[in-house]
Formats: structure tokens, C-alpha cells, sequence
């Protein structure tokens, strides 16, 4: 386990090197994309500078508020389609083709509903990330086995007791991985939405140094995402294989 | 004062006792889901169990063996005839009896020790006698060393006696146990039939057990039932007449070949009576 | 073998999506009725717009655009998505250590990238397909290596003791075994290629709805971009539906226990 | 070839191409242009550029010094247009706002910092003589973003570009126009990379002339031109004919000749808006030797 | 000509003719990824297994019967001493050799002729050989009115059945069966047991049965090995003595019973041991 981690760690510090050679010996071009060691460089920069601190907290939040709706209204509205059979068979053909229609482009009915600030891009992260946590809570709670539900009878357990000590404990480990799944989503939508149509945050930050050919300060806000993204993903995996091996039996 | 003690009552009666369950007719009809068609999977049925016997039912696969369970349980409604536990009729789920189901209903997010507290937690006793209770329950299904493990790092059998000793610490004066052995192998299952034996003669609880095994049917019960295949009926009633201190040595008695001989004659006719048709089966 | 669906049961799988999406438009009619000066467009003007969209020229050539890039994408993604997801799995300790790198760039917001990906690729067709693939490629990557490493193992035994050889044992044993997890990988696939073929266009384009969609935002043409998003739904929709049920009946005939 | 054009389409940076394309004067001139890709504009349409297989293309002047400040190997080699007229900036109709002055303690919407809203912005307000500081300006994203902030109350005043305010022009009350107000400036330049220059100049001087030809027939019958621009740009042939009519008397399109005064007065609006500190060295970043004999000299 | 005349050799032969297959001071270890430490899974092992005899083998799970079977099959080398088939020591899967596994097999994306013709395909044989061979075994397994049917849709026993036609199909001269029933419940298993006789009785294969249920080891048997705990070794091989024309009624002959009980203490003491350490269990 350990040992893989390292070796995951070092085919990934390979490439690094190996594209820090290209760009030492001139294989590729310095416009197209500079030396990793630069990157890390400028990253420490923006981070020092506390030039990016703005739009940083600015993407952060609205990333953590996409979140927190989605999990929590993506697991009301996963339990209540769970509970209608009519439901059910309404969404699941929805649900399954739903990543395909570019949520961004409906930004301009979100400024009309929400005006133009965070609260649309927040509708659009949330729009992307919530479908997780409804497909996670369905199928967790589909999993459930009924032996358990049937124990829950046999033990004379009030439906509310059932759902607080029985299903939900049981269903747990899923919408962890829902959660988990509404957190990349939430990051992508964000940070998407940003880089495409706002004048705000992280992705507009980047978007515009790629547009005014700063791509020292480019690639080190990409940097910044990408070990921002691949940290938490990191942990929240950790905690979510942790969770799912409970269930092996 | 031991679990043992506190269960204890008199000890098993005559048959002119009143029966600590009893099934008049009780027949059991699925209805397919769309269509207007129904399924007749049990029935009619009449039976009487004593107070403090132990009761074993064999059948063919899919004769209905759960759903007698589920009807004696309360977790079903007969479609006809009537049910009824210690003389009242069966209507939800009745106080007083446990179940142990076929497939693993540990919770794989409780420790053992917290698995077999569960049902007690909820019937609200105070703390000191569930540490009482679950301590008793936790030795004697020899699960000591695992207090605190979590079931995933159980093997199937042990997971089955967490199970048991969950339903145990309820003392139920009815026990159904649903081929609770299911996932064992044959060696280790006699051992746990052993152990069933040793509970119900401390618990002097009535014990009604579903079962596959010919050898467990007929080594554990007073008495064996044979259902005949779907709709489920009992084509008939063994009485063993063992003593009740046996255990799993009396497989070498030869007393003991002759009973699964009974009973396999029994069975035969009706297996393959069953095999021809087990097909598109229902799973 | 499909088995015989009663009228009862179809109705029960169509009424239900049907009745939803007739809801979900009374709930636009009622948002463009409640939204000042019609701000938001009405569903009848979004359809007559796509009714006028799709009598022109121009639209079509759009579509053919995207399409071709979504095609490109979506044949290259499952090519190289199933060859990989395979070599991963046969490949034990290779897989385990990619693995977490897949997952990780799967979980990146992609359009990060975009910049680099035009930098190397260019403008157009290469980049459009490269960014479709970059979206696509992963999940099939990672679904059909899962199926593969889940497999069970008795299969392989089963093989084995047939003396089959390793390609023998890919071409008849593995690839019809996992048969199911490679459509709804596909399915999943297709999703998320088409998205990457549309965001890519809504940077640099001449042509395609991405760009269409990104024209008429700058326009702030709400008819427009309201009826290309139905009209990429319903195909989204129409597509997803086909591949579903073709999961299904596969899932159904192989359900193994 | 294909070249590319910033905002084709949504602009009329490009209505000179669209004009030559549509009469073949490309043709005439020795080059087949097939196709143009449009862009979102900025940094995008360099990029687009230097990634193209014939890497010529009319861009932003401010994008084209980014690239060059940055060390991207490229050279001006034509000027594009020379206004700002199609910026205006609007407020509601029944708005207080009737003048530049009442919007001191205001908050305006522009599209992003540093971008052409902004500067033209900036330089209103200094023509007028007005305080920037004493103005608010709000980052809304895009033009009509900024015209849902207006409508929603969140500011007082959104800037705005034709065509979009013709298509709007019921909707809103114009607070002032840049046509009239601001002089000429160049706004876009055509650019190629340096090696380009190098290896085809036959190439390049085929573009600028057959451009050039469709630049006179603009000039010479506006409405037909307006006819071609509608039908390249897929645009509604009604709006392209006020699009472009409005655009006859600031003389948008320039023939390709350079004019070192309208190159200053771009650079002061960049200084403007910070996004450079000083004047760039122009005579490094111009080649003059693709334009015909007549335009080459300093207009 | 059919399976049964082309698969039958001479009649089963004396101990003193070479035998079929056989194991000299076999162990495996297996070992732990990571760590150095080995687990000592099986062995030494001496066995020869005569020319068309039916062994069967019981022992207490975990006990390293799969192992054999492994070694045996060539899927896994002996890590010391030798394993040979028909006087050829065994490196890879030798041809001749037959298994049919615990789990399930079947595969599911082909229907029950396909899978019965499935490794006949891979052999190269031509069209009308297969149809003879999978029509026989598809009959020979009571599986003639589902040979258009897929797994799913059949029973568990149905499945099994299909992997046995399949292996047959290949007329294997030594057939390893490693808990094939283990599915089933135990009056099915009976009726299987039934059918594996008739199937050995008319090929005249040796047969090497690996099974937890000591009723179908002493029942089917010519001899039985009792292996104990891991690492596992022969502790008791039992002649039955019973005559070739066997079948499932020998149940309700006193001197099964008898049997049954002397395989029955071989193992209780094995199994108890075992029992005591199977918490956390490999798997
Ligand atoms: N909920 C249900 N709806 C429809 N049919 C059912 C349902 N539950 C059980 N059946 C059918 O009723 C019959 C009896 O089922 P039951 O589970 O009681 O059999 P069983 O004897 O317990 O079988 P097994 O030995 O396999 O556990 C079977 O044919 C089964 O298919
Ligand atoms: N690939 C392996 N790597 C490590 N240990 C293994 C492996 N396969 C089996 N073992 C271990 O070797 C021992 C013997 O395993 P084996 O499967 O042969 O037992 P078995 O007698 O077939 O058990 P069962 O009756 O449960 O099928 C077990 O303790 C098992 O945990
Ligand atoms: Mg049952
Ligand atoms: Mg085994």
C-alpha cells in the first residue's frame, strides 16, 4: 500500500524531470510550456505576492458553498426519488445522459436568476456536482440489504429509527463517495465557470494571464489547482476507501 | 443472575400444553407485481409447536420455508388461515421472539460488542445489565477475542454467531433461525449445531430451525418436519426421540444413519419432483 | 434473450420521463413568465427558434462540425480507453500505479488545461477531439480496468486449464466478459467527450454549436443558446436512452446471479 | 488559406475580409482565403495565429503587444481599424443618469479589468475631465452580463459595443458615445510571426492587398458591403446595414497604412488602464515592407 | 460413437499398474506480498492416485485441499517435491486433465450449448464432432430443453451441471472436481452425487472430488483422504469398499453411518482446531 503510494509518487516525479529536461535542452518550446522547476517557482511567487489571495478565498468559497448545497440537497432529493418508484423512472433516463449538455452555456439564465455574481456560478458548480450526490444516495440506499431492514422490523424499530440507525449507517460509505464525487465536481464547475465567463477567481485568473501570454503566472496557477485538487481528492479517497472496506465482506 | 437464569422457565411440556405458536390453515399467495397473477408458495398449513421444543424444518429449495418463517414472524400476513404466538393471534411483529435470518444481518458499522448491545439499546435497559447480558452472550458464542473487531474482519460463520448472540441477548421465547449455517462448511457446522444445542437447553426457549442439512435436521430437533415442493405443505412430521443432552457425536449412531435414511426417502421423490422445474427459477 | 415487454411495462418506463419533462417545461414557462420583461425565453419561443435553427444551412453545418469532432473523440477515447483499461489490468502492478494519477486527472477541471492543449495541438479539429478525448478517455480507462481486475479469477482458471493462449484469452474470455461495464464505461464516455468537444469549441472556433452557443451568449441571444441546449439535451437523451437499454439487455441476459 | 479574424462574426474587425472574400478579390490578389477562425478575441486570436498553418491575422492592438512583450516572435505588419466609435455606454431609460458627470459616486459595469471597456472608459472620462477614482467600475464579465447588472439595479451605468447596441437600443438610454467624443486610434493591426514574414512575403502581400480592396468597396457602397458582411457573419441583414453605416463616417477600416499618431493614442489608453507603463518602440515591432508602395509611408 | 466409448479405457486396474496421477513430498508456500514470510498452505504429501478410482478428499476449511487440487491441475508448481500425471512430471496444465471449480464457472455471456462447446472450439475440432459431444453431455446433464437458455436464467445447480458437460465434453482422463456442489443445497447434492457416479461408472476417468459434506465423500467414494488443519497433510485414507453400482440410497445403510462417524472423528478434533484461529480470516 505504502510502497505503491511511492511508486505512484516517483513515475509522477519521473515525468516532472523528464519534462524539466525537455525544456532545459530546448525539445520544446518555451511559449508553449515552461520548465516544471519555473512553475513551482511562480507558484511560490503568487503565493508570497499574495497578489492571487483574492481570488483565491474567492474560489475557495464558492467551491465549499457549491458543495455544501449539493450534498445536502443532492441527498434530500436522492432520498425522496428513492422513496417514488414514479420518480425514479421520471429521472434515472435524465440522469444517465446529464454530463453531456454543457451546463455553461445556461449562464446567462442564471444571471437573470440569480444576477451577476458568485451565485451563478455557484448554480452552475452545483447543477454539475449535485447529480452525483442524487445517483450516490440512490444506489446507496438501493444497497442496503434487506436483511437488515428485516432485522430492523424483527427488532420493532420506528421508521424514523430505521432510517437514523439502520439506513443511514448503512448507506453511509456511498454517499461518502457521492460527497467526494460533489467536491471534484464542485472544483470543476467552479473553476470552469470562472475560466469561461466570469471576470473573477482563480480561472479567470488563469484564463487571463494565457491571454496576455504570462505564461510564468499561467502555469503556476495551474500548478496551484492542480496540487490543490489532487490534495484534497487525495484525502478524501483515503477517507473514502477507508470507509468502503468496512463493507467487504 | 445469568441470561440462563432470567430465560428459564419450565421445562418442556407435554403436548396437551398450550403451544407457544400455532398455524390453522395459513396458506401464503405472492402477487406478481403488473400482472393480475399469483403465486401460491405455502400451504395450508397446520402446526403447532411445543413449548421448549426444537422444532426443524427440511423442503426443496423454494417450497416456502422462508415464508413460514416470515408468517411466524409477523414480518408477512397469511393470506388465509390464522397465525398466533403464545395464544394471541400473530399481527406485526409479536414482543418475545428473535430471528436469525439465512444471510448475514450483522452491521458493518458496529464492533461486535455494539452489534450484540444493539437490540438491548433500544429497549431502553439500563447500562449495567447490557454490559451483563452482552459479556454472557459474547463468551458463549465464543466471540471473546472479537469484541471490538468490526464484522468485516469476521469470517461468514463468526459473523453468524455475532447474529445469533444479538438475538440471544433479546432471550426470545420463540427463536427462528432461517438456515442460519448456510455459509459454513459441513465440519463446522455440526460444531455449531452443537453449540445451538447447548443455548436452547440453557435458554429453554422454543426453537424453530429451517435447514438444508438432512444431518443437522435430524441431530439437533425433537422433531423434523418435510415439506413436500412448492406450494410448501408438511408431507410429514418425524419425531426423533433423543435425549436431550445429545450432541454431534450421535452421527456415528446408527440410530442416526436410519432417521436421514427416513428423512432422505422422504425428501427424494419431492427434490426431484422439484429439479424438473427449478429452470427460470425466481432469482 | 429480450424478454417480452407487456404494453403495461413499457408505459410504466416512457409515461414517467414524459410526464417529468412536461413538468420541468411548465416550471420554464412559469420562470419566463416571472422574470421581468421575459428576460428568461419562453419554451415556445426556444422551439421556434430551433425550428428556424434547424431550417438553416448553417445550422447543420454546425452540427456536422461538432459531430465529426464528437465522433473522432468518442471512437478514439474507446479505442484507447479499452486498449489501455485492458494493458492496466493484465499489467497488475503497472495499473495500481497509474491508477491514482487517472483518478486524480479525472477529478482536475480540465478547461484548466485548455490553454496547453491549444499551445500544443493547435486550432480546430486536433484540439477540439484532444479535449474531448481528455474527458472522455479516463472514465473508460478506469471502468474497464475495475471489470477486468474484478473479473473472477475462476474465469482466467477456467481458460487456463483450456490451454488457451493470452490472446485466446482477451479475445474469448475477457472482452465478452466485462461486455457490460464496457457500455455503461462507453455510455459515461460518450457524456463526457461530447462535453469536451462543446467547451473546447466555445474557445476557438469557427464553426459547431460550442462556438454557436458562445456567439450567441456574447449576443446575449437567450433564444438561441436555449435552443441549442434542447436540442443538445434531446440528443444527449435520445443517445443515452439507446445505450442504456442496450446495457440493460446485456446486464439482464449476463446478469450472473 | 485560412486566417484568422478577432470577434469574427460578432464584430466588424472583420468586415473588410468578409467583403473580400465574398467579391474574390482574394483571388484577385493571388491567395485563396477558405476559411477564417473566429475567437473570443485577446490573447486567443494571437495564440490562434501562431498555431496556424498560414499564421496571419487581424488582432487587438493591445493583444498583439502582449504577445510581443512577451516575447512571442511576431510583427505588425498592417493597421486593422482606427476607432472605438461602436463603444457606448448606457443606463436604463428612466435612469437619473443623463451625463458622465452624474455617475460620480456611481458604480459602472465594464466587461474585465484592463479590456477595451475599460480603457475607452477611462479615456471618456478623461476627455470630460472627471476623477476615475470617484467612479466605481465592476467587473461583470461580459457585455451583457453587464447589461443584467443594469436591469437588476446593481449598477448605474453599463458600457456597451455595437452591434449589440443596436440590438438593444430600445432597452436602454445611451449616457454617452465614443463616436464623436474620442479620436482615432488603431484598434487592431494584422500580424504574422517573424518567420513567416521571412519565408512567404508573397503571401502576405496578397492579403493586405486583396483586404485593401475590400476596405474601397466598403467606402464605395456601404449598404452592398453590408449585404457580403451579413451573409459571412451570418448576421441579420438589417442590423449589418446600420452596423456598418455607423461605422462609414469614423472611417473604422484603414487601408493597411500606419499612423504613428493613432498608434500613440492607443498606447496612452493602455498606459491608462496600466496595462503597459510606457510608449512601446513601435519601429521595432512594425514591418512596413508588405504594404503597397502608396500606404507605406506615415500617415 | 458416443463420449462414453471413446473416453473408456481398460476397467479400473490393481494397485500394482502405474498410477494415474501421483505426489511425492509435495508442499506449497505461499508467499505474502511485501513481506519475506511465507505461509505453509499444504504437504508433504504422498499420493497415488490408482487408474479410474473416484478419491475424495475432506478436511477442515482453509486446510490446502484447493492447493492440491492446484498442483494437481499444474495451475501452481509444488514448491518442493514432484507432482506427476500418466508418469510425466507436471509443468503447466497438462492435457487430459479436467476441472471443474467451486465457484461458479459458467460463463454468463454465452448460452449453455455454447458453453459446453466452448473449449472444444479452442481445441480445433471440427463441426459436426462438437455437435455429437455437446449434444451427448447437454443430454447426459438433464440440460437438453435449456441448451438455448443463458446461466442467469438457470438454478445454481444448473450452472454447475453446465460446467461439468463443459469439462467432459473434452473427455479429460482425469477429472478434478473441486467442491462442485458447494452451492447446492444438500438434497440436491445427493441427487448430483448420483449423476457423478453414472458419469464416472461410463467414462471410467479417475475422479478426484474435493468436498466439505462428509455424506457425498463417504457416499461417492473408493476411497476418502482426511487432511487436517494447514498445513495440510493425509491424516487417515479410508477404503469404503462399496461396490462400482453405487448410488445416493447407501445413505440408509447402517455401514454408512458408520463411515460417516469414523470420518466424522478423524475430523471433529482437525476442525475444532481450526476453528479457534479463522478470525480474521484471509479473505
Ligand atoms: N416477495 C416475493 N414475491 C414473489 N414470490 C416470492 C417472494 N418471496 C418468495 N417468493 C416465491 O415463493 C416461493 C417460496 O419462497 P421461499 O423463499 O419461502 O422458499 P424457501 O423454501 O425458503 O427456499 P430456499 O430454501 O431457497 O430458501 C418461491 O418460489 C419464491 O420464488
Ligand atoms: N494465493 C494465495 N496467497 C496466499 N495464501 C493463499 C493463497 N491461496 C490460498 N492461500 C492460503 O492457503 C491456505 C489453503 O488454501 P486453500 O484454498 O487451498 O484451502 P481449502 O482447503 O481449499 O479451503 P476451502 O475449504 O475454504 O476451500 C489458506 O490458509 C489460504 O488462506
Ligand atoms: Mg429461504
Ligand atoms: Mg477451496
Amino acid at each position: 500500500m505504502k510502497y505503491r503510494a511511492l511508486v505512484t509518487l516517483a513515475v509522477v516525479l519521473a515525468c516532472v524531470l523528464a519534462l524539466e529536461l525537455a525544456c532545459a535542452l530546448g525539445w520544446v518550446a518555451r511559449t508553449v510550456i515552461i520548465p516544471p522547476s519555473e512553475m513551482v517557482g511562480s507558484l511560490s511567487d503568487i503565493l508570497w505576492s499574495g497578489e492571487f489571495n483574492r481570488a483565491i478565498l474567492l474560489t475557495l468559497t464558492n467551491v465549499m458553498i457549491s458543495v455544501v448545497i449539493s450534498i445536502a440537497a443532492g441527498f434530500v432529493l436522492g432520498v425522496a426519488i428513492h422513496a417514488s418508484d414514479f420518480l425514479r423512472r421520471a429521472v434515472e433516463p435524465y440522469l444517465a445522459s446529464y454530463y453531456a449538455v454543457p451546463t455553461f452555456i445556461f449562464y446567462p439564465v442564471f444571471i437573470v436568476l440569480f444576477g451577476v455574481n458568485s451565485a451563478a456560478i455557484i448554480a452552475i458548480a452545483v447543477l454539475l456536482s449535485i447529480v452525483a450526490m442524487i445517483t450516490a444516495t440512490m444506489n446507496g440506499l438501493d444497497r442496503i440489504p434487506t436483511v437488515l431492514l428485516r432485522t430492523a422490523r424483527i427488532m420493532r424499530l420506528s421508521p424514523v429509527k430505521t432510517a437514523l440507525m439502520i439506513q443511514l449507517p448503512a448507506a453511509a460509505p456511498y454517499f461518502f463517495t457521492g460527497a467526494r464525487l460533489s467536491v471534484a465536481y464542485s472544483f470543476i464547475g467552479v473553476i470552469a465557470s470562472e475560466f469561461i465567463l466570469s471576470g473573477d477567481g482563480l480561472g479567470y485568473a488563469i484564463a487571463y494571464a494565457y491571454n496576455n501570454f504570462e505564461n510564468r503566472q499561467m502555469y503556476g496557477l495551474m500548478l496551484l489547482i492542480v496540487i490543490a485538487v489532487t490534495l484534497v481528492n487525495m484525502t478524501l479517497d483515503r477517507l473514502d476507501r477507508r470507509l468502503q472496506s468496512r463493507l467487504r465482506r | 443472575m445469568t441470561v440462563v437464569a432470567m430465560a428459564s422457565r419450565d421445562a418442556p411440556k407435554a403436548a396437551a400444553e398450550p403451544p407457544a405458536a400455532s398455524l390453522k390453515g395459513v396458506t401464503r399467495h405472492y402477487r406478481f407485481p403488473g400482472g393480475g397473477k399469483t403465486l401460491h408458495a405455502l400451504g395450508p398449513i397446520d402446526l403447532d409447536l411445543r413449548q421448549g421444543e426444537f422444532f426443524s424444518v427440511v423442503g426443496p429449495s423454494g417450497c416456502g420455508k422462508s415464508t413460514l418463517l416470515d408468517v411466524l414472524a409477523g414480518l408477512s400476513p397469511p393470506s388465509d388461515g390464522t397465525a398466533s404466538f403464545e395464544g394471541k393471534p400473530i399481527a406485526g411483529v409479536p414482543d418475545g421472539i428473535g430471528v436469525v435470518f439465512q444471510e448475514d444481518a450483522s452491521f458493518p458499522w458496529l464492533t461486535v460488542e455494539a452489534n450484540v448491545a444493539f437490540g438491548l439499546k433500544r429497549a431502553g435497559i439500563g447500562q449495567a445489565e447490557i454490559d451483563r447480558r452482552v459479556d454472557y452472550a459474547v463468551g458463549f458464542m465464543g466471540l471473546r477475542d472479537f469484541r471490538q473487531s468490526y464484522p468485516a474482519q469476521l469470517s461468514g460463520g463468526m459473523r453468524q454467531r455475532v447474529c445469533i448472540a444479538r438475538t440471544l441477548v433479546l432471550q426470545p421465547r420463540l427463536i427462528l433461525l432461517d438456515e442460519p449455517f448456510g455459509a459454513l462448511d459441513q465440519q463446522t457446522r455440526l460444531i455449531m449445531g452443537d453449540e445451538l444445542l447447548r443455548l436452547w437447553r440453557e435458554t429453554k426457549a422454543t426453537v424453530l430451525l429451517i435447514t438444508h442439512s438432512l444431518d443437522e435436521a435430524a441431530m439437533l430437533a425433537d422433531r423434523v418436519g418435510v415439506m413436500s415442493a412448492r406450494p410448501g405443505l408438511f408431507i410429514d412430521i418425524i419425531e426423533t426421540g433423543w435425549p436431550s443432552d445429545r450432541d454431534s457425536r450421535i452421527v456415528a449412531d446408527p440410530r442416526f444413519g436410519e432417521m436421514t435414511g427416513r428423512i432422505w426417502e422422504k425428501l427424494r421423490a419431492e427434490t426431484m419432483k422439484h429439479m424438473q422445474t427449478q429452470g427460470a427459477g425466481p432469482r | 434473450m429480450p424478454s417480452k415487454t407487456l404494453p403495461g411495462e413499457a408505459l410504466r418506463n416512457v409515461v414517467p420521463p414524459i410526464v417529468l419533462a412536461l413538468v420541468l417545461i411548465l416550471c420554464w414557462q412559469g420562470l419566463h413568465l416571472a422574470t421581468a420583461s421575459g428576460a428568461i425565453s419562453s419554451p415556445a419561443a426556444t422551439l421556434a427558434r430551433l425550428v428556424v435553427l434547424m431550417g438553416s444551412g448553417r445550422f447543420w453545418l454546425d452540427v456536422v462540425e461538432t459531430g465529426t469532432a464528437f465522433a473522432w473523440a468518442l471512437v478514439l477515447s474507446i479505442v484507447l480507453g479499452i486498449g489501455l483499461g485492458v494493458v492496466l489490468a493484465l499489467l497488475r502492478p503497472v495499473g495500481e500505479v497509474m491508477e491514482p494519477i487517472l483518478v486524480t486527472f479525472y477529478s482536475l477541471p480540465k478547461v484548466t488545461l485548455y490553454p496547453l492543449v491549444l499551445l500544443i495541438f493547435g486550432l480546430g479539429m486536433p484540439a477540439k477531439v484532444a479535449f474531448g478525448i481528455m474527458h472522455g478517455l479516463v472514465p473508460i480507462t478506469l471502468l474497464t480496468r475495475n471489470a477486468i481486475t474484478q473479473l473472477k479469477p475462476v474465469y482466467l482458471r477456467t481458460a487456463k486449464v483450456m490451454r488457451l493462449s493470452a490472446f485466446e484469452v482477451v479475445r474469448s474470455v475477457v472482452l465478452p466478459a466485462i461486455i457490460p461495464e464496457l457500455v455503461a464505461g462507453i455510455r459515461i464516455g460518450f457524456s463526457l467527450s461530447l462535453l469536451g468537444v462543446l467547451i473546447g469549441e466555445m474557445f476557438a472556433s469557427k464553426r459547431g454549436l460550442g462556438f454557436t452557443a458562445v456567439n450567441a451568449m456574447g449576443l446575449g441571444d437567450l433564444d438561441t443558446i436555449m435552443a441549442i441546449g434542447v436540442f443538445l439535451a434531446l440528443f444527449a437523451v435520445l443517445a443515452n436512452g439507446g445505450l442504456l437499454s442496450l446495457e440493460r439487455a446485456i446486464r439482464h441476459r449476463s446478469a450472473g446471479r | 488559406v485560412e486566417i484568422s479574424i478577432t470577434q469574427w462574426g460578432a464584430s466588424l474587425y472583420g468586415a473588410p475580409v468578409a467583403v473580400a472574400i465574398e467579391q474574390g478579390d482574394f483571388k484577385k490578389a493571388g491567395i485563396d482565403v477558405t476559411g477564417v477562425i473566429g475567437s473570443g478575441g485577446g490573447g486567443t486570436s494571437v495564440r490562434n495565429i501562431l498555431a496556424s498553418d498560414v499564421p496571419y491575422g487581424e488582432v487587438a492592438t493591445a493583444a498583439a503587444l502582449a504577445a510581443a512583450r512577451q516575447g512571442l516572435p511576431i510583427v505588425l505588419i498592417h493597421s486593422g481599424t482606427r476607432t472605438v466609435a461602436e463603444a457606448s455606454l448606457v443606463t436604463m431609460p428612466n435612469s437619473e443618469i443623463k451625463s458622465l458627470e452624474d455617475l460620480v459616486g456611481k458604480k459602472v459595469a465594464i466587461t474585465s479589468p484592463k479590456s477595451t471597456s475599460e480603457m475607452v472608459f477611462l479615456m471618456e472620462l478623461a476627455a470630460k475631465g472627471i476623477d476615475a477614482s470617484k467612479i466605481q467600475r465592476i467587473a461583470s464579465g461580459g457585455y451583457t452580463q453587464g447589461l443584467t447588472m443594469l436591469e437588476q439595479g446593481a449598477v448605474s451605468a453599463a458600457v456597451l459595443i455595437e452591434p449589440l447596441s443596436i440590438l438593444r437600443k430600445d432597452r436602454y438610454r445611451t449616457v454617452i458615445a465614443a463616436k464623436g467624443l474620442l479620436p482615432a486610434m488603431t484598434t487592431s493591426v494584422g500580424i504574422t510571426t517573424r518567420d513567416f514574414a521571412k519565408a512567404k512575403p508573397e503571401q502576405l502581400k496578397a492579403l493586405i492587398a486583396g483586404r485593401r480592396m475590400g476596405v474601397q468597396a466598403i467606402y464605395r457602397a456601404p449598404e452592398a458591403a453590408s449585404d457580403m458582411v451579413a451573409k459571412q457573419f451570418n448576421m441579420d441583414p438589417g442590423l449589418a446595414k446600420v452596423a456598418m453605416l455607423n461605422m462609414i463616417e469614423p472611417q473604422m477600416w484603414s487601408e493597411g497604412a500606419f499612423s504613428m499618431a493613432e498608434l500613440n493614442r492607443i498606447g496612452e489608453g493602455l498606459k491608462l488602464v496600466g496595462e503597459i507603463s510606457a510608449l512601446p518602440d513601435w519601429g521595432a515591432l512594425i514591418d512596413r515592407s508588405f504594404l503597397p508602395a502608396d500606404l507605406k509611408a506615415d500617415q
